[in-house]
């Protein structure tokens, strides 16, 4: 049987871990190719709601970056970021939820082999623990477009 | 139903080479809501522009996604071309399938179908896009330079020509940076303070420039066009208005063995003293450290002599409030210290020396008035070994780039030393000459055919003192590898050229970027030099990398440009990604509970609380409202809003709530 | 009763015997017991890691291996080579996991990376306080303290004290009442290997080493390495050939300077194996070089009895 | 205590302070029911005893209470707690309320205004007892897998009748986000998906304003423990962010410690 593919979807900082994924790709970094990047301003505008709809649409792997402490371009947005996570892994690994799914980092705008390295490794420790089939078994999944339309 | 164009770009082969554009482009052309999606070979060229207009206006689309490079790359260019179709800018966005896709995979089906997931993600989010219009905001025409030195002097003069109001702020007490330090500069060897004073002089007497010296930033807030700078103006104990600068004071002052900055530690200065003569302003100032009335109560004698009565020892801090409209960084270099050669002795050998205090000493200003004298025992040097590279280029130190601009200044410093003692020896060990600027290679060839100075390609490995003479051991990699030793009477390291201390607090200040030496970070090595990633705040000079003045002095009339260009609009345009609390009919207004838990989130303190009233003015509800002005779109409110009722335009919960549905 | 493991290494037994005499005589009296490593072998020197890189990984790879075996953290090894393989065969094997199995294999054992090598030194530093109270015969010499090349090279492995101007022994030195002198050829090289095929360059390289330290007024150098010692003492002919003049200064080995402050008696440390025999040059007066401010100054001896004699 | 409680009532209902006085009276059977006393001849209907317990703060927020006027309410700690918070959140100005303080020593604690109840609370910070430590600590010495059964069998049972939301005295959004459909942020069917989703929400969105009254645990029909999630932040928020008396998702301080950031 092929290998697993884990489907990872990555929340981002526009203004650090983005273009440090750009710096990977000037740099010519190669990675796995699991892994889907969504932008948002800051990691601050990252809601835990967008976390759980992740695994709702069928995610194996969920990977939240932004700037490191003190150097968000908004100042604190990555402070509220952290406090949120602090909380929200503590209540989803309460309740049986596997939160070594969600794999939290801080990735520079100059740290493209970082991003490179965070990929990387998200993507083998997921394949390690395989599909998520406990969260996706909760209720019946739409197939993306994708997978239907264009195989 | 909306209407979609796809546009799929091959960036030359950048993309095509593993990813199958047409494919993807076919692909998305099936997508409910897509009625136009074509590949072509550079979408950002005038004729891939083009094409994405005249899809617009023949097929009247409502929304536009190019996927291609990185937004920071070409999202202005690609909202810009909308904008010119009539098409609002932000119903157009980027899927980036370049940085993110076909450049960091090989080449693949996989590769292929992220690519597709990339760009239908985008298609998903576009339909839920709002026109958006610019804010405009606007623009304080006041500069702001940091650091007095040749950038911040060349970007100060080129704004204040353009009719603006600048605001200077230098550290130490004087403008003229390091270089006024130097001696002679290369490649022309023109005497540095001769070209340097007049600039000096020109600021201060500027109409437009307001000049502050021993000052520095305490904060900053704001935003572009609209900063709000708060300077610390130490005390200089001396009252500058009255005082003539007759400098009566620094002569008569008791304290004088204290080893002045700005002969780098070779010359002495007092303890109430003026940086060296040229000084801009040439007014003194006390130094609290060292002044025996501050440390022990008692002398004055700076308050005896002084002919206007200018001393004031009790003279506090001054905090100044300015409102600036753009800032200028120009803060400037350093020079690697002494802990970091105990292999060459330096700082144990009092005749091993670094670049800066050589240019001291060869300066007419300088501690010995421009002979070349030992610093231990004042004789000349007969024989000088010159060192580049110590410290540059050495991953052991941490410091594994090239400071560019030490084989020039070394090459000089030779040069200096032949034209002034004319039977020394003087030898450079190198590892390779950069002297890429104009008339630099042959200033080197120069100091090599016609100063007969020895360039000898190798490392040193150590310095040690014998019989008064510094043995030099190092090797010769071209005439036969073999270590030679050499009985020098004077060793000039040209160390390496390091970020300025306090560079990091600045940043953070400022929330400006910064790579890992320290170094502030550029918004785009080769096409945005001069700005950084945060708007309004741009780069001038050695503070963003090593660099040479005539570099520095063209990067800082670039900056100076950027600035002029900012200033010339009476309004700015701003992104209209900024946070909204919704307001709906009556009765309920908002669907704001009024909690005021988003307040203290926001660091911009944008967000504060409006009291609704129905027609008759009653008071019906407080709900949160926040000021377009102050808002700068982090999105911290939305996500912590429970009751979502805040929403970030261009990243709305619709609109990244689609994207995620569609992977 | 503290327990270390120790690893003599080959030349402990053979040419440098007084090293390990010296040693085994110190920490009786600190109270401290070496476990020696179970059937240990040659940790490859400089000729394994020239001729094959997993030969060069996997004889002191086996020697971590069995020093696993005795459940203690650290293994105090002298030689300054062997430490430098032990330690580059830890590294490389935590490292580099394909390099890990192959050597597994070779050597039918499992690495787990519990022992940690640390060299004379470090061994002193740690257990300082179980000989500082100990001295009676305090060392009151002007020492040369000559680290040599392997103890603090390459310093992303050893990551032990400074690379270019080491301090710590120094350090000990001074604890024991002797001054250590400010020098400059502390990580320079002896000749080391070419002892055997060009004495004579090792005579030209050693010269300027003993040279320095004579200069600099030392009374002894004090090495922590055998092949040091050898080079420094046992090609003294070849120095003198090489510099013209005869030097009569001592080499003696760090554990010996230790013993000598404990009261430990020359012949049970082995003294007279030297070939330079153990007598103090007297103390020179050093013309008054002006010393910069800077200069790092010693730590103050604590032992009281030693008045701190005022630098120049 | 009862008596003290009735006269009190009289005094504030006839001077006129206050328009209605919410306490605990007698329901049908053995139980015990929010009444709303707004006579002082009625004020005798007023009891206290062991099993009033219910957090009767909800019904400050309700506009159909707000109608009749300033209300006086007799409250014990966790009420007290939960008036506390809603001031924090500026759901009331000083004026609109008058309170009847009981202490956990079961004695009437004068409370004169607002900031005197805010003094009182902040006098007694909010810690988890013993046994509710004990019951967390039960949980997460469970395994992984173990929790996730365990939480898979309790919201099994839930049938999205939002009880726990209508009796939580800080669940006063005019529009809860479970309602929100544009985007659908939670799976509506009460399935296993939809009921995860929806406590994951209620317990975040109740992170650092949830007073531990247990109301929601009371209103459930089908005994779904929900106390535990919140207790389980409560506990979080002390241990990470220390005694903070700003809202925890609000502030920040610049070290705050983790160890999962890579």
């Amino acid at each position: 049987m092929a290998e697993f593919e884990p489907k990872i979807i990555a929340f981002v900082c526009n203004w650090c871990t983005y273009t440090g994924a750009d710096l990977t790709g000037t740099s010519r970094i190669k990675h796995a190719t699991n892994v889907r990047i969504i932008r948002l301003p800051c990691t601050g505008r990252i809601d835990f709601m967008l976390l759980m709809k992740a695994f709702a649409r069928g995610a194996d792997g969920v990977i939240v970056s932004g700037c490191h402490p003190n150097d968000c371009h908004y100042t604190s947005g990555n402070f509220h970021a952290r406090r949120r996570w602090i909380l929200f892994r503590s209540l989803l690994n309460f309740m049986g939820v596997d939160a070594r799914r969600i794999i939290f980092s801080w990735v520079s705008a100059a740290e493209g082999a970082k991003w490179a390295e965070v990929v990387n490794t998200a993507v083998k420790e997921i394949r390690a623990l395989g599909p998520y089939d406990e969260y996706k078994n909760l209720a019946p999944i739409r197939a993306s477009w994708r997978t239907e339309h264009a195989g | 139903m909306s209407r979609i164009g796809v546009f799929v770009c091959h960036c030359g082969e950048n993309i095509s080479a593993t990813v199958d554009c047409a494919g993807v482009a076919e692909a998305m052309s099936r997508v409910p809501g897509v009625v136009h999606s074509v590949d072509y070979k550079y979408m950002c060229s005038d004729p891939g522009q083009t094409m994405i207009k005249d899809a617009i206006k023949e097929k009247k689309l409502d929304g536009v996604v190019v996927s291609a490079c990185s937004p920071h790359m070409h999202e202005p260019t690609f909202r810009r071309a909308c904008a010119e179709a009539g098409l609002n800018p932000y119903l157009c966005e980027m899927a980036n399938i370049r940085e993110h896709c076909s450049w960091v995979h090989e080449k693949s089906e996989a590769t292929t179908l992220k690519a597709i997931d990339l760009v239908h993600k985008m298609v998903e989010k576009v339909k839920k896009n709002q026109p958006l219009y610019s804010i405009k905001v606007p623009v304080t025409k006041t500069a702001l330079v940091l650091g007095g030195g040749i950038a911040g002097i060349q970007a100060a003069l080129d704004i204040a020509n353009a009719g603006h109001k600048v605001v200077m702020v230098e550290r130490s007490p004087s403008i003229g940076g390091h270089m006024s330090q130097l001696s002679e500069t290369f490649p022309t060897l023109d005497c540095s303070q001769c070209i340097l004073t007049p600039r000096m002089v020109e600021v201060a007497q500027h109409p437009n420039i307001t000049l502050y010296t021993y000052s520095e930033l305490e904060s900053m807030d704001g935003f572009i066009g609209n900063f709000k700078v708060r300077i610390r103006k130490k005390a200089r104990c001396v009252d500058e208005k009255l005082c003539t600068g007759c400098g009566l004071c620094t002569t008569k002052c008791p304290t004088k063995k204290i080893p002045s900055e700005f002969n780098e530690g070779l010359g002495m200065r007092s303890a109430i003293y003026v940086p060296f003569p040229q000084a801009v302003p040439n007014k003194p100032v006390i130094d609290k450290t060292q002044c025996t009335f501050f440390l022990k109560g008692k002398c004055k004698v700076c308050e005896k002599v002084c002919p206007t009565k200018a001393i004031r020892y009790d003279q506090e801090d001054e905090i100044i409030e300015v409102d600036i409209g753009a800032i200028v960084l120009a803060t400037g270099f350093n020079v690697l210290g002494a802990e970091h050669f105990p292999e060459y002795g330096y700082g144990r050998y009092r005749d091993v020396i670094q670049g800066l205090q050589f240019e001291r000493i060869a300066s007419a200003s300088g501690p010995t008035s421009g002979a070349i004298r030992r610093p231990s025992d004042g004789t000349e040097p007969e024989t000088i070994v010159f060192i580049a590279c110590a410290g540059s280029r050495d991953e052991a130190k941490g410091i594994p780039y090239c400071s560019k601009i030490c084989c020039m200044y070394t090459a000089k410093h030779a040069m200096l030393y032949k034209h002034k003692v004319h039977h020394g020896k003087a030898y450079v060990f190198y590892m390779d000459i950069r002297a890429g600027g104009k008339m630099y290679e042959e200033f080197v060839r120069r100091a090599i055919e016609e100063d007969d100075v020895k360039y000898i390609r190798g490392r040193v490995s150590r310095i040690y003192e014998e019989d008064g003479k510094l043995i030099v051991k190092g090797a010769d990699t071209l005439l036969g590898h073999q270590a030679i030793e050499i009985r020098a009477d004077m060793v000039v390291l040209a160390s390496a050229a390091v970020a300025n201390d306090g560079a990091e607090e600045l940043a953070q200040k400022l929330h400006v970027s910064y790579d890992p030496y320290h170094f502030f970070a550029e918004a785009h090595p080769k096409l945005r030099p001069v700005e950084t990633n945060t708007a309004g705040i741009f780069l001038a000079g050695a503070c963003q990398a090593p660099r040479d003045i005539p570099e520095t002095v063209s990067q800082a009339s670039g900056a100076a440009s950027k600035v002029a260009a900012l200033f010339s609009q009476s309004e700015l345009t701003r992104e209209p990604v900024i946070a909204v609390v919704n307001r709906i009919a009556p009765p309920l207004y908002s669907t704001c509970t009024g909690c005021a838990l988003c307040v203290p989130a926001c660091p911009y303190q944008a967000i504060e609380m409006e009291e609704i009233k129905n027609r008759d003015g009653v008071v019906v509800k407080r709900a949160a409202k926040i000021n377009p002005g102050l808002c700068q779109g982090c999105g911290t409110c939305v996500a912590l809003c429970r009751v979502k009722a805040i929403d970030l335009q261009g990243f709305s919960n619709e609109q990244v709530f689609a994207e995620l549905m569609a992977l | 009763m503290i327990k270390i493991a120790y690893y003599p290494g080959c030349s402990l037994l053979g040419t440098a015997r007084e090293y390990d005499e010296s040693l085994r005589a110190i920490v009786k009296k600190m109270g401290i017991e070496l476990v020696d490593v179970p059937d240990w072998n040659c940790c490859g020197a400089s000729s394994a890691h020239s001729l094959d890189h997993d030969l060069s990984v996997a004889l002191p790879g086996r020697i971590l291996m069995q020093a696993e075996s005795l459940g203690l953290e650290d293994l105090v090894v002298p030689c300054a080579a062997c430490y430098s393989r032990l330690m580059m065969a830890r590294h490389e094997l935590m490292e580099d996991a394909a390099l890990k199995a192959r050597v597994c294999e070779m050597t039918g054992m499992e690495f787990r990376g519990t022992v940690r090598p640390i060299n004379i030194i470090e061994f002193l530093q740690k257990y300082s306080d179980t000989f500082t109270d100990k001295i009676t015969a305090p060392f009151d010499k002007d020492v040369a303290c000559y680290y040599g090349c392997l103890l603090v090279r390459p310093p992303k492995v050893t990551n032990f004290d400074r690379p270019e101007d080491p301090r710590s022994m120094d350090e000990i030195m001074s604890l024991l009442g002797s001054k250590p002198v400010e020098w400059d050829f502390k990580v320079e090289c002896c000749g080391a290997a070419h002892s055997i095929t060009r004495a004579g360059l090792v005579g030209k390289l050693s010269s300027k080493i003993i040279g320095n330290a004579v200069h600099r007024g030392a009374q002894a150098i004090i090495v922590a390495c055998p092949l040091c010692h050898s080079n420094l003492d046992m090609r003294r002919n070849f120095i003198n050939k090489a510099a013209g003049r005869k030097y009569d200064i001592p080499v003696l080995y760090i554990t010996e300077a230790v013993g000598l402050a404990m009261g430990i008696g020359e012949k049970e440390l082995g003294l007279h194996r030297h070939t330079v025999k153990v007598r103090y040059p007297e103390k020179v007066k050093v013309e008054a070089e002006p010393r910069p401010k800077a200069a790092a100054a010693t730590k103050p001896t604590p032992a009281a009895q030693t008045e701190q004699t005022e630098e120049a | 205590m009862q008596d003290k409680i009735i006269q009190k009532a009289k005094e504030l209902l006839s001077g006129g302070a206050v328009q209605v006085v919410i306490g605990y009276g007698q329901g049908t059977g053995d139980r015990v029911r929010a009444i709303f006393i707004q006579k002082p001849e009625d004020a005798g209907r007023l009891i206290m005893d062991g099993r009033c317990v219910q957090n009767l703060a909800g019904y400050l927020m309700k506009h159909e209470v707000r109608a009749l006027g300033r209300a006086a309410i007799v409250a014990r700690m966790p009420v007290l707690r939960s008036i506390a918070q809603l001031m924090y959140e500026e759901q009331f100005k000083d004026s609109d309320v008058a309170v009847i303080g009981i202490s956990d020593a079961n004695e009437l604690v004068d409370l004169p205004d607002l900031n005197a109840l805010k003094e009182y609370v902040r006098a007694n910070p909010l810690k988890l007892t013993p046994e509710e430590q004990a019951e967390v600590d039960r949980l997460d010495a469970m395994t992984r897998e173990e929790r996730w059964a365990f939480w898979m069998e309790e919201t099994s049972k839930c049938i999205k009748c939002y009880a726990c939301r209508a009796s939580c005295p800080m669940c006063y959004c005019a529009r809860c986000t479970v309602e929100v459909n544009q985007p659908q942020w939670i799976s509506v069917p009460s399935h296993d998906l939809g009921n995860l989703e929806w406590h994951i929400m209620r317990a975040m969105h109740l992170a650092g304003r949830c007073v531990n009254c247990g109301e929601c645990t009371r209103a459930c029909p089908v005994g779904i423990p929900l106390r535990l999630l919140n207790q389980r932040i409560i506990a979080d928020i002390a241990d990470n962010f220390g005694e903070e008396e700003d809202y925890a998702l609000a502030a920040f301080k610049p070290d705050d410690k983790e160890d999962f950031i890579r």
